[in-house]
């Protein structure tokens, strides 16, 4: 008997959490509403026409994804809390950077359904046609839905032992995620717009994903074992 | 134009003082239970 | 110890009183902004000395995460807690100059919101330490610093790309435009000035913490010889 | 004259299975565990009591690795560096540590998983060894609270460790169940496996029991063979009949 290697216990872990989101649909269910509400109220607020939209539409798409990816965090991470379940797996010989990528693909998984899910909605509701080519939108979503996950993980697990831990995970995250926000409602905002080229936000977010993900997994272990 | 400048050159040692006057009363409240922890 | 302390305390009165005689007498008055340009006599010091908080904070935290020693820790916090003190005093001070300059309190010109955004994140770690129990905080509140540490030349570089593509306030003569040599001196003492007095604070920081900690002990130490 | 040749086996009796050195903790103003510091030979069961907030829970908590301790060192079958023999450790906490959405198969193979084990049938027999049908499809949640500590303990031993660390298993749980789970401590001990149980059901691990340990406000008060008489009725008072 030996100690599992990474890729297995990411896979065991990935796959169980996405059984438990199967079965209990918490975290979807309350993101997929809340972002639902976020287009409509603010369509109300704006009443925007196509024109207005295509240059709100980047930051709206990405404060509301934002604040779902906080509620998706909250919920996987409350499961690991409840009967102290991570202990089990920090008593274990498993790799806890498995942990950590589990629950981040886990996340980046379910932020995309709900992207996936929302676009027509906005496409809908806000009179959306891109003038750019919409290739460049889907790498820009891949790569700002990496960076909101890799961080947004990393401080749930931050967060999950502090007093009011809900509240904590947006107000450590926001500031340190300012940059990649700011890249991805631009690179958004130009594509959709059409006047410039995006390549700089998005070169911007390739290497704050590669950056951010490197630090992560070489202080994982030390803030899950932080007692 | 001259307000401005006194402005920021008060706001400055308010801030800084008020920050000293935080560090007093801590400092104070520490001491207070070296003492009590000494009597006992 | 204590004499020390008083010298030390001294020298920095001496020293921020001769600054601030260099930035109000000495100095002569800027031609184009007048004497709302004397607020950088304050106001930039104040910025360096904040970075230099948060440099310290960020190299206290990486040695406390590879040495895991009570006192990185503890210097950890007071250099973030004095940072926060001196970077809210540039966030109030700058737009204080902006106004009767540029006609408007706030821009979101890089430096400005670069200082913003290092202020929220020391702001996050402060509150982060504050909400955590005393056993796991140094731990976090470190990796959180690394982070902090990482983040800020994306946040540089993205506010300047940002703001290029945005409206800007003209800016009337640049900081740096014809220093008179007197006012490079007058720079100079306040520089020096304020990094003492930083110093100097987070010393005290410092030693308040390190206090607080042994009275912590103590009465963990107490609670088992009562113990139930 | 000197010995030139120490067999395995030998070597491995003498050297203790976990030995504790001034161990100390303390949670802010609070010292759970103060310079706690003993050796614990392996093959036995140990039985831990003392009151509640005593540092009972602590103590196996910094054993399995989860805390570090404040000040002083401990060894774990022969390693200060816990992670090592982590894979020769099993820990039953105070909570269950499973979860509830899935059912007792299903948390059997991730759990088992994660100490490199892939095997259905292994899993389906610990579970068997603790009394529970491995077909049962029920959701741990909908599980009593002594189907949930028995698979809970299943969960602890299904890499079979040597040392196997349990936090209060009894706490309410039937007695029958109780018994059982005792008697099965008890076979695993004869096994040469080196069991901890912190309880408050002393009268329940007697018949099992080779040495009891008091722990009074942080500190080891007392060591005994077996369960004697008079540490028996103080904590008794919460055995459900």
């Amino acid at each position: 008997m030996k100690a599992p290697g990474l890729l297995a216990v990411t896979r065991a872990t990935l796959a169980k959490d996405l059984r438990l989101e199967w079965r209990s649909k918490d975290a979807i269910n309350s993101m997929l509403f809340f972002s639902l509400l976020v287009v409509v109220i603010f369509s109300f607020a704006f009443d925007p026409t196509a024109e207005v939209s295509r240059k709100i539409a980047g930051g709206l798409v990405w404060v509301a994804m934002l604040f779902a990816t906080i509620m998706a965090l909250n919920q996987t991470w409350a499961r690991e809390l409840r009967n102290n379940v991570m202990d089990a797996y920090r008593v274990s010989p498993a790799p806890p950077n498995a942990m950590f990528l589990a629950k981040t693909i886990g996340s980046f998984i379910f932020v995309t359904i709900l992207e996936l899910l929302m676009t027509p909605l906005f496409v809908m509701f806000y009179n959306l046609r891109s003038i750019g080519p919409v290739w460049q939108l889907v790498v820009i979503a891949l790569l700002a839905t990496w960076a909101l996950v890799v961080n947004g993980t990393f401080f749930a697990v931050i967060s999950i032992h502090t007093r009011s831990r809900e509240i904590m995970l947006p107000l450590i995250l926001f500031p340190i995620s300012i940059p990649a926000i700011l890249a991805m409602v631009s690179a958004t905002t130009l594509v959709l717009t059409g006047e410039y080229s995006p390549l700089f936000w998005m070169q911007l977010l390739a290497v704050y994903d590669v950056v951010f993900t490197t630090v992560c997994l070489v202080l994982f272990e030390i803030v899950l074992n932080a007692e | 134009m001259i307000k401005y400048m006194w402005a920021a050159y008060i706001v400055t040692w308010v801030v800084h003082l008020g920050y000293l006057g935080y560090l007093t009363a801590r400092t104070g409240r520490v001491r207070r239970e070296v003492e009590e922890l000494k009597n006992d | 110890m204590k004499l020390k302390l008083i010298l030390f305390a001294l020298v920095t009165l001496g020293l921020l009183s001769y600054g601030l005689y260099m930035a109000l007498v000495v100095a002569p008055t800027e031609a184009t902004m007048g004497d709302v340009q004397r607020i950088f006599y304050y106001h930039v010091p104040s910025a360096w000395t904040a970075f230099l908080c948060f440099l310290i904070n960020a190299l206290a935290s990486i040695w406390y995460l590879v040495k895991r020693t009570e006192r990185s820790d503890a210097i950890a916090v007071s250099s973030a807690e004095v940072g926060v003190v001196f970077c809210t005093i540039v966030l109030l001070t700058g737009p204080i100059w902006a106004r009767p300059v540029w006609g408007i309190w706030w821009t979101w010109d890089a430096r400005l919101t670069s200082t913003l955004v290092l202020w929220l994140i020391y702001v996050a770690y402060l509150m982060l330490r504050r909400f955590s129990a005393s056993g796991r905080a140094p731990v976090i509140a470190a990796a959180l610093a690394v982070f902090g540490f990482f983040d800020v030349p994306f946040v540089y570089l993205s506010i300047r790309i940002f703001r290029t593509q945005h409206p800007q306030p003209v800016i009337a003569g640049g900081e740096g435009s014809g220093l008179d040599p007197t006012m490079a001196k007058a720079f100079l003492w306040n520089m020096i000035a304020f990094t003492v007095y930083g110093l100097l604070v987070m010393w005290l920081r410092y030693r308040l913490e390190l206090a607080e900690r042994s009275v912590e002990e103590a009465h963990a130490e107490k609670s088992m010889q009562e113990g139930a | 004259m000197s010995f030139t040749y120490t067999p395995d086996s030998v070597a491995a009796v003498t050297t203790p299975a976990v030995s504790l050195f001034e161990i100390t903790k303390h949670f802010g103003r609070f010292a759970a565990l103060r310079g706690v510091s003993a050796e614990f030979m392996p093959g036995k069961l140990y039985v831990i009591l003392g009151e509640n907030g005593a540092g009972k829970s602590t103590l196996l908590r910094i054993v399995a690795g989860l805390l570090a301790p404040t000040r002083g060192e401990l060894r774990v079958l022969g390693t200060g560096k816990l992670r090592e023999v982590a894979l020769r450790v099993g820990y039953m906490g105070h909570a269950p540590l499973l979860y509830d959405e899935l059912d007792a198969m299903e948390n059997m193979r991730y759990f088992a998983g994660l100490y490199g084990i892939k095997d259905d049938a292994l899993c389906a027999t610990v579970l068997g060894r603790v009394g529970l049908d491995a077909k049962l499809r029920r959701r741990v949640g909908q599980y009593s609270q002594g189907m949930r500590q028995r698979t809970s303990l299943a969960r602890a031993i299904v890499h079979d460790p040597e040392l196997l660390l349990l936090d209060e298993p009894f706490s309410n749980v039937d007695v029958a169940s109780a018994k059982d789970m005792a008697h099965l401590l008890g076979v695993m001990r004869d096994q040469g496996k080196t069991i901890f149980v912190v309880t408050h059901q002393a009268p329940v691990m007697q018949p099992v029991a080779d040495e009891c340990i008091v722990i009074t406000a942080g500190r080891l008060t007392a060591r005994e063979k077996g369960i004697p008489r008079h540490l028996l009725s103080p904590y008794a008072a919460e055995v459900r009949r």
